[in-house]
Order: C-alpha cells, then structure tokens, then sequence
C-alpha cells in the first residue's frame, strides 16, 4: 500500500487527477482527484479510520441525513444478492440539527472535501436543509437525494418525474450558494429527461445512478427476506445499466456527470469516464475492499501516465458519439474526442 | 459493567491502514462434525491486540468473481503470537462458509479486522460461565483459554445436534470444566444447553453466551427467573448479516435501550439487558 | 439424470404441477409444469436437442418474430457482465411468414406447448402476426413482446405507456381468439400500472421482466463492447428488480404472472411463485447450464413433496400480504395464502 | 468443398441427453509458456465422434457463485478414446482461463460438449498446410494427427510473440513438418507466420488455419494472391463470444454468403471465401 502511494505521488507530477464538479458555480468543486466515496457506504467519514486514507480521496459523500431524526427500518436491512446487495437502512440518521452540531466541525478541519447528502418527503424540507448547510463551515457542497417519496404526490418518486425533480432543484438552488449535486434515480423511464430538467433548474451536476429496486425472498420463512419487503440493489450486478444511464444522460446535458454503480476496480472508474462521467462515487465495493478506494486513485493515475493522457478530461465521454458533457462548458475541444 | 471497543487499541497497536490484509492458509482441521478450523497468517502488528469475541471479515469468493460479493464475518476462535496467525472455525453452511472450508494451506485469503468489540470480564470475577451453541463455541473457547490464563475458574457449556457436531475434549482447556448437551442425547445432557444453566448461576459472578437467536431467549428466561434479578451480568454475542463491518452502512443494527446500534462496532457482544429482545 | 427423471414420475403421482395460464380464455393454456423456456434463449425448441428434453418442459416461447425478416445486429452482439449477460441480437429472424412455413408444422407433431414471441414497430404489424398465427395449428399461445419501440411515437417503447401497452394488446386481442400472454418491461416507472392496463385490455397473463438496458465500454477501445451501444441485461443480477416487479404486479392483477429474470435454481423459481408468479421462465440460465430446465421440473416437484405442497397454487403469492393473482380468479382461497 | 456439422452425428454416438457432463480434471501439463494443457474425463459414449475443430464450453466458476455467468468455448486439442478424456489448451487471458488454468487433478469441471463442426479434409487431398497463431494451435494439433494417421503429408506454421510461447516440438507428430515463426526473431523466422504461407502453396491441397483474426486477414491477402484464385480450399475456425454454443441465442454469428451464420453451429470452421470479410 505505502508504495502504492509513492507511485501515486510520482505520476501525480506529471498528470492532472483534478476535475472541477461545479464548473457553473463561483465556489467551484475541484476534487483533487475523481473517487468519491458514495452515500451510505462509508458514513460519515470517520467509520474507516484506520482502515481508509479519507484525506486521499476526491471528496466522500455523508450519510443521507434527513430534517427529523430517524431509527431507521426494522432488522434485516441488507441481504446479498447475485454480484450485488439489497439495501433497506431506512436513512437511519441523526436528524439535520444533531448532524450540523456532530459533523461538520470535525470536517472543518479535514482536507477532503465533504459532500452532504440530504433526503425529504417536501420541496421545503429540501430547501430548509439546503439554508442550514448553506450557513454551516466544513461542508464543499451537497448531494440531493431525489429518489425519495413526494409526500404531496402521494409518495411517487421526485426523482421519476422531471418536473418533480426540477422543482426539487430549483428550491435548493435558491436556498444555497454551495455547489449542488442532484442525485438522479435509475426508476425515471427517461433519465436523461429528467437529468436535463434539473440541469435547467440549475444544478452544477448530476450523479448517477442511486439503487435499483429489488427483493428477495426467504423461501424456507416464505417472507421477504428484507423487514422493508423492497430494498435497494447495488454492487457490480448494476454496473451497465448505471453506464448505459451515465452514457445517455452525458449526451443530454452540460454540466458534470459523476458516475455510480458497481464500481469496484479501475477498469469500471474507466468505462464510467468514457461513458461521459468526469468522476465516480464508490459505494458497495468498499465494503468488499476498503482499499477500494485509495487503490483506484493510484490506479487512475497509472493509467493516464501508461497511456499518455495528461488530463483526464481528455477521456471523459470518448465513447460516446454525442456527448456533450463538461468539457463543452470549460472547453471547446469535445468534437474532437469520439 | 460495559462492554468497551478495542478498535481504538488496535489501530494503536498496529499503525495505520493495514487491518485489510491478504492471509495465507497455514492449516486446517476438521472439527465439530463437517465444520473446520481454519488458520492463516495475519499482520504482527495485528494480532497480540486481539480480544475474544472480536472477529475477521473474510472474503468468501476468488479474484476472477464478483459473487459472492459481501465478506463473511467469523468471530476469532484463536490466536498465535509467535506464528502470527489467526484462526476462525467454519461451519459449512451457505456459500461463503462452503467456499471457505474449500480452502487448503496455500491458500490466500482477504481478510478485513480485528473488529468488532470484545467480552468484558469484570475485575472483581472470578467463575465464568459460558454458554454456547454450534459454532458460537469459538470466541467462547478463546475467552475460555484467556481466563484459564488468568487463573479464573471457568465452566463451558456447550450445545449441539448430535455428538459429532461438539467441540472434542482435546481442543478445550484442561482447567475448564466442559459439559455438553446433545438434542439428541448421544453425549452428555439430553436437551438444550441452556437446561444446564441454572446449576450454575449460584456460582458464577458472569455469564458469556455466543449462539443462535432462539437459545439467547430461553438463556434469558432462565437468567430473568434467578439471583441475576434486573441487571443480570450476562454477555452475549449476536449474529447479523453484516457489510461494512466498520459501523459505515448501517445495516447489522442491534435494537437497543440506547437506540438501533451497529453490532459490527458496538457488538458484536451486547450487555443481555441492553438489547431490546423482539 | 434419468435417476431424476424416475423420481420426478414418482413424485407426478401424488402432487400437481400443472398451472392454467389462461384462466379467462375458452382455449385454456394449461401446462403439465410451470417450467417454461425463454424467447431468445431456447431458439426454436430444436437447438438444444440431444442436450435437453424439450418434451418435458412445461412450455417453451420461439425466438422473437418481427413482421419481415431481420438479419440481426452486426457483432459483437453479446457480452458478459458481473453475474449476468448483455445480448443485442437485434431480432433476428426469418420473419413471420418463413416463420410460419418453418416451425409450427414440426410443433404440431410435439407435446409441449409452444408459444410465439412477436415483436413490431407498430399496433398493426402486432395485430397482422396475431391473425396469421391464429391461423396456424401447433401453436398453443403467442407472448407479446413490448419492449419495442413505437414507431408512431417517435420510437418510445411500447412498453414503458399504459396506454400504448393496452393499445397493442387490445388489438392482439381482437386478432386471435388464442391465449395471450403480454411480455412487459422493466423500463416502465411504474409496471404494475403498465399490468393492469393490459390486463383489462383483454390480455390473458403477463409475463415479466424482459431485460433492462445496458452497456459496457472496451476500455482498451475506448468503444461500446457491444456494435448496438446499448444490450439488454438478463441473467441472475437482475433477478432481485425481477422478483420485486412480479410482487408489484402479482398485487395489482388477477390474471396469472409469469415470472422471468436470473431463474437459474429451484429457490430462484420459489422466489417467483411466492412473489405471486404461477409459472417462470428461464432465459440466460439456460446458456450455462442447459440441465437447468428439467432439474428445476424435478427439484419443484420435490420440494413440494417434501413439503407438503400439493398443489402449486398453495404457494403462489404466499409471501405477498396483497396478493391477487390467479387464485382470485379461479378458486377462493387466495385471502388464506398469506 | 463445405464443412459439414457432426452435431448430429455426435448425437448418434452418444445415445441422449449427456452432451453436459461434469469432467474430472486428470491432468494438468505448462505448456506454451504460460497456458496449460488440462485433461479431463468425459463419458465414453462422447469420446470416439469427436473431430479437430470442434469445441467444448466449459463453465469457469465454482458451484458456490454466479460470476464469471458464461460457459467458455474451448477448442479440442486432444481426444483420448481409451481413458475417455479430453484434452484443452488454456492460455491465461482473463477472468475465465485464468480459473480454469488454476485447476489441478481432481477438480471437476462442468463441460458442454463436443460442439460445433469440424474441419473437412477433401477426399482428394495429399498435403495439408496448417496455419495456427497462440493458442489456435489446439484444434490443428489435432487435425494434423488425424492426418499424419491418414498417410496424410502436413506441414504444420505456427506463430508465437517468443520462442517460449510456441508448443514444443515433442508435442507435435515426427511426420509432421513443423516450422516456427517469432514476432521477436527468437526462433525461427523472424516476422509474422504468414510470411511463410507462400513458400508452400504450391504444394498444398488445403489449407487450414486457426489463430486471430488480424492472421486471417493476412493469410487471406497471401492466398488470394496465388493460384487459389478465386475459391480457395482454406479453412478457418473463426473466434465469437459465445453464449449457448448450440445455435440458440444467435450471440455468435459471421456475416457470410448465406447470411448470419451462428458459428457455434455452422462454424467454428468456415470456408474462407464463404466469410465476407469486413
Ligand atoms: C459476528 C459474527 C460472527 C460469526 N462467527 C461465525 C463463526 O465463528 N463460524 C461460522 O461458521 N459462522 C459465523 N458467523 C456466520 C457467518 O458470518 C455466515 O453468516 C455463515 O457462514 C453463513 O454464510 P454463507 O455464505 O455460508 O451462507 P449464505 O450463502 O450467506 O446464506 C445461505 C442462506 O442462509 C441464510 N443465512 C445466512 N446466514 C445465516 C444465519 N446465520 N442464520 C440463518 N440463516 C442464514 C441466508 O439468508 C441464505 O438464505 C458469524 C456471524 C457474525 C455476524
Ligand atoms: C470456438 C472457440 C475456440 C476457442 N479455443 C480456445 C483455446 O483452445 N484456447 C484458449 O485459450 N482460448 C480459446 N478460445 C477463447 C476462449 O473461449 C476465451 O475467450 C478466452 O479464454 C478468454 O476468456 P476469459 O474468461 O479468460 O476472458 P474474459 O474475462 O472473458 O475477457 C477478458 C477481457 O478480454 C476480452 N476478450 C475475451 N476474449 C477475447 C478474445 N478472444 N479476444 C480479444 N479480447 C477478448 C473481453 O471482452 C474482456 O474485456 C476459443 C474461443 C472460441 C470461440
Ligand atoms: C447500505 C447503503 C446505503 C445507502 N444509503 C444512501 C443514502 O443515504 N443516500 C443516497 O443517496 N444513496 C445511498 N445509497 C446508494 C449509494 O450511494 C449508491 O448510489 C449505490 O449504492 C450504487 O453504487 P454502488 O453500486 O457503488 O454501491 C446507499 C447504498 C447502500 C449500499
Ligand atoms: C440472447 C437473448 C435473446 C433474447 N431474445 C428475446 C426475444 O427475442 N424476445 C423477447 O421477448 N425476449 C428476449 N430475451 C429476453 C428473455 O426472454 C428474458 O426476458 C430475459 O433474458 C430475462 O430472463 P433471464 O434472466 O432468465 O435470461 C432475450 C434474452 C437473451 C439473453
Ligand atoms: S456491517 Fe455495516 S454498520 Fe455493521
Ligand atoms: S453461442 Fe448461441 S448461437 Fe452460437
């Protein structure tokens, strides 16, 4: 591992790893380098102490919080399913006050820059959350977790239905200056559409994709095994219908892409940047590997020197004929890349 | 009495980053019936701070495959200083544990830990009683040899299907006195192990208790109905289907009088009476 | 192997396995088995002769027919992801009317029930095929597959509007008097919605899922793996998205479920059943395992031997407290199952 | 000249049902630098119908897991009737080979097969010319056997990276003439093994070849620059991901004369001027 890490500090000199997140936004988000720990898998940044060199990565992403406090669902929550693992915590969190007090000034002091997830059944709830991180030192922008219930929409998903998500967005938008990341759910029937409408209500990125919904059953107890009955899959097992999303919503939009879903060693960090992601989030695979993460960075980093590419820019959306991404916005050399 | 995390001690002991490590299989041995032992090498920094009831996440599957996916968590059966190994004692059970008990010296192995916290003996105790079912014999046995080690008295129930399926004598302490109990009675007490309990609850100033689900309840109404009263001194180690292991994902919580808490870092051992039984 | 074959005579004698696919439709679609091979991954019932008895399946659905020929995608058309597969074989197909010559006059001569998998651009190309197989004997059923895009509106899937799904089976309906099992896909935000659509459009099952959609990238390239872009995934990864969407729609309708994605063991059919499918059918399993289809005739059996279960019905949506399925329709014991 | 299909005549051999057999590994034998000869059992009945260029799909993946998904095709590099075997050649590549050149006698493999057609020696023919690159050395290794027991002349070009990549000359038949070429001049000629075709199409008959697709292309502008002319006697086992392998799920298909074939069936041997090559 330590001399993993020298390799990394070697090629650092001679390539970029940084990618910048918010291109629109004046506080910019510029990662140090594109592997985000994603939410929920790697709590609030202090779990993997001892295990995980948090300074290192690009940014991690917090533990959707939510404006009350919740226990979470009831026993099980996880069960484990073909290359991938269903999920149903139930945003078991502290609440957004008890978090502001417990977090954030511990970040304050960190290098890696905190992403903030949040979660809320109502636009306002949202854009209250939004104001309080807004006010807060410690924290480099926020995630909105969309794939949740619309109370006023009788619990279908803000994150299906592009005005829904728009509205979302708008609301956060106005309540902070802080980078805002819109975290899109793979359950839209046309997620490029939706991602495109919360690029107009002024998101400075999109992230992609959030889990699945899937089950399983306990056939000796003939009960669903998750106490939720539904949870949310994720792993390897999602990986290309999370590219395919990234690919067509890379084509839809401007801003920056982040990449989720199965990425576990660097050839999928890879196929997501050539889909069109400017960086990727980590879940699932940290829980197999913790060293997940750390070794990405290196591995990155070796790639580029082993293939001649100086910025990583100079690959994100190669594969794809009609991409649009990013580098459209900070530069004018996109046409070039197919 | 608590039950303390040693994580923090580790990570002392150990430096930094290295409780993900890659163990080769040194040895294994059939025990308990089609279950194994299983020992492979670990880091020298890792293992002297090793506490019984603490366990290791193995990954159950080959580099060429992404499934199974999730590691394994099997508590520690035993340590060795001098060889620098671990030892884990497998029951063969769904696809993880049979690719597990697969394995011959030689063999590597992914392995994620110490984690978890650890049985707590108090200072003032001196007659332990454990109480084990299956497979939950391992950090058991480990607690067991430790406070032999300690000149503490030690009495170690053990449970099982049939005879086959119990601990041999050989591998227990001579000092501890071991005493079985078979469902079917082909070895010792005919019946469930925890009938054996109430013998000894004059005796003992604590119990420890690893096991499947269903004997913890009946361990418990036999507790509740003795001396041990409200606040009975009594340990046990639970079983959930773990990920992270590390208290990130949430998703192995134990209900408690203190709200749902991860058992990968505030378990796996809980006080009895902390943990709200459903 | 024929050790099996003898145990599943025995156990044929004192349970039933045989399902009723087609509750509402005068022809009846009755199979001695709930064990159905997948459209696209069995060909025509020919191929995986001297490897499989076709003859004991409980039925078998033809690869997918398309109004004219189609010679398919160009290559490569498939490829492997974690635990699952991506295939964009394009429909290829001698078309309907080589179609017809072909194959149903060497059906007619066999036992197992045959179902004809149609795909179309348009309501009256999916009408046309209806009628001209209505017309042919050998054929015991059609599947109609949705996830197609509707040339009339401007390519967006069938499959993913009630409406537009009801439109096709409607028409289906009003062209053939044989039963009529709708195929529906996983890309609709809402499925059971999309179920019970076709349901009251006069469809006399549902099968679900077809695949999802995907892609994977040849890092080394820099190019899609597969020629097409975009493939569907099949295959034991998507079986958790599978069993949740026949639970969905299990809740939803009354007419019978087939269930279908990563059927690979006996537990994966009794995931199915539980979630409230009457039958399975197996797909990508088929490929590694060609035993599979028969030893899951046997192990079913011998479940239900072994527990009890004589009938198949005791267990279809025994894990779903809002059941409605077939039972509903056909006997009146489904209030009991849960 | 057409290659025919002996799926069908296999099948007749074989009695019904048993083309999916679980094989024991016998043996295990490095060849190739890094690939491996694995041997394993198959039932009696399938042995003896077996022709070079067929294939086997053999399932890299232990019971206990759903990854790698996909059977791999894997060409017949030997037959032995008597110990009812088959033989493969496993080079390392990626997550399938590299599990399957980790077994080691006594391991089971789960087999489909044999599958696919054959090459087709013309009546008519006397010399044979055998153009194989890497690992397409199997299925010609054991046509040129065929051959040489037929009284047939052959020569046997194989191209290799290094000197240590080629099969060693004990593997290959004393009447077989075999010549070696090396992208790196470390043994034999220096350069691309198609560079040698020419000195012997005059004297060749038929030709038959296995190896990447890029030496086709190479052999094929050789060959149609002779006196093959416009339908030249060679034959090619093209490589396609595959799925089924038996012509069900049309994953496999070469783009020929008569359209979409899938080679699984109708290959892997092609005429080569029934390819349309793009
Ligand atoms: C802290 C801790 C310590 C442990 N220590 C040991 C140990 O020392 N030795 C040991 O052999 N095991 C131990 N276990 C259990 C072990 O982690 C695995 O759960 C067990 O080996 C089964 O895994 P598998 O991959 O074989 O089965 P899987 O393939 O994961 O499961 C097969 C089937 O059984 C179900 N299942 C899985 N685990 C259980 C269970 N425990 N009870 C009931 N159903 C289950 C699954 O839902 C699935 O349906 C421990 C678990 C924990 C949480
Ligand atoms: C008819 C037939 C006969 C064959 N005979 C042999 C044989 O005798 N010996 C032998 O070693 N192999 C043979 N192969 C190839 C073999 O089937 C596998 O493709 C090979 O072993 C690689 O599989 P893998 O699981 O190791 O790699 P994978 O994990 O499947 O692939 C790793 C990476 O390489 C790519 N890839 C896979 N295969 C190829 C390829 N062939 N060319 C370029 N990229 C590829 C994949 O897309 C992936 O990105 C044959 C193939 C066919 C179709
Ligand atoms: C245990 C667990 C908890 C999660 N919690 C959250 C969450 O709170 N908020 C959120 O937006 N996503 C959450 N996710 C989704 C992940 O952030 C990620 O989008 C998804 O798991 C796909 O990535 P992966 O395949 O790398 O895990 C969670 C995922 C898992 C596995
Ligand atoms: C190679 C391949 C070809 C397929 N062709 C068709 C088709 O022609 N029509 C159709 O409705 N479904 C088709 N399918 C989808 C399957 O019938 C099935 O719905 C899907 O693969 C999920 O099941 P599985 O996981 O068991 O494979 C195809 C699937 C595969 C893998
Ligand atoms: S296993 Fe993740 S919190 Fe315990
Ligand atoms: S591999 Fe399926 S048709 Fe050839």
């Amino acid at each position: 591992m330590s001399d993993q890490s020298q390799t990394s500090t070697h090629v650092d000199a001679t390539i970029d790893l940084s990618v910048d997140l918010a291109p629109r936004n004046p506080h910019e988000l510029v990662l140090r380098n594109p592997v985000i720990a994603a939410s929920g898998c790697f709590g609030y940044g202090l779990e993997y102490g001892g295990i995980v060199d948090v300074q290192r990565l690009g940014a991690f992403v917090s533990k959707g919080v939510t404006p009350k406090p919740r226990s979470g669902n009831t026993m099980p929550r996880i069960t484990e399913t073909p290359a991938g693992m269903l999920n149903a915590i139930g945003l078991q969190n502290p609440g957004i006050s008890a978090f502001l007090r417990k977090y954030p000034p511990i970040w304050e002091r960190w290098h890696v820059p905190a992403l903030v997830n949040i979660s809320a059944e109502t636009v306002e709830d949202y854009a209250m959350m939004a104001r309080r991180l807004d006010e807060t030192p410690g924290i480099a922008g926020i995630e909105v977790n969309i794939s949740c219930p619309n109370l006023a929409a009788g619990g279908y998903n803000f994150g299906w239905d592009p005005q829904m998500a728009a509205d979302v967005t708008r609301a956060v938008r106005q309540a902070t200056t802080l980078p805002v990341i819109v975290k899109l759910s793979p359950g839209a029937v046309e997620i490029a559409v939706v991602a495109a409408a919360v690029e107009d209500a002024g998101a400075d990125a999109v992230s992609l994709i959030n889990t699945l919904v899937g089950m399983t059953i306990d056939t000796r107890t003939r009960r669903p095994v998750l106490a939720n009955t539904t949870g949310g899959l994720s792993g390897p097992a999602v990986k290309p219908v999370a590219v395919r999303m990234v690919y067509q919503v890379a084509s839809t939009v401007a801003i920056p892409v982040i990449g989720i879903g199965g990425v576990s060693i660097l050839g999928d960090a890879l196929e997501f940047f050539m889909a069109g992601a400017s960086a990727v989030q980590v879940g699932t695979a940290i829980f197999s590997q913790p060293s997940v993460l750390t070794a990405l960075i290196d591995d990155i980093g070796g790639w580029m020197h082993a293939n001649g590419v100086a910025n990583l820019g100079e690959i994100v959306g190669c594969a794809n004929a009609t991409f649009r991404g990013p580098a459209s916005v900070s530069n004018d050399y996109a046409g070039l890349m197919t | 009495m608590e039950t303390v995390s040693s994580t923090t001690r580790v990570q002392e002991h150990s430096g930094t980053w290295n409780r993900e490590f890659s163990g080769t299989v040194t040895h294994t041995e059939p025990v308990m019936g089609d279950s194994m032992l299983i020992t492979f090498s670990a880091p020298p920094a890792l293992v002297p701070g090793v506490r019984a009831g603490q366990f290791v996440e193995i990954l159950c599957r080959s580099e060429s495959s992404w499934d199974p996916l999730l590691r394994r968590p099997y508590s520690i059966y035993d340590v060795d200083p001098h060889a620098s190994t671990f030892t884990v004692l497998v029951r063969p059970y769904g696809r993880g544990s049979a690719w597990l008990c697969d394995r011959s010296p030689g063999s590597m192995l992914s392995v994620l830990g110490p984690l978890g916290n650890a049985f707590t003996i108090a200072e003032k105790s001196r007659n332990l009683l454990m109480v084990a079912g299956g497979v939950g014999a391992a950090p058991l046995l480990m607690l067991a040899k430790d406070a032999t080690r300690r000149g503490l008295s030690v009495t170690y129930l053990l449970g099982g299907m049939t005879a086959d399926a119990l601990l041999d004598a050989r591998f227990v302490p001579g000092e501890v006195e071991y005493v079985v109990a078979t469902d079917d009675g082909s070895q010792g007490h005919h019946g469930f192990v925890t009938d054996l309990v109430p013998g000894y609850l004059q005796w003992a100033d604590q119990v420890f208790s690893c096991g499947p689900e269903a004997m913890f309840r009946s361990l418990r109404q036999v507790v509740l109905a003795t001396r041990f009263g409200q606040h009975p001194p009594v340990q046990v180690s639970v079983e959930r289907t773990m990920a992270c292991g590390v208290g990130a994902c949430l998703g192995c919580v134990v209900e408690t009088r203190h709200g749902m808490k991860p058992s990968c870092v505030d378990g796996p051992v809980f006080d009895m009476d902390q943990v709200i039984w459903s």
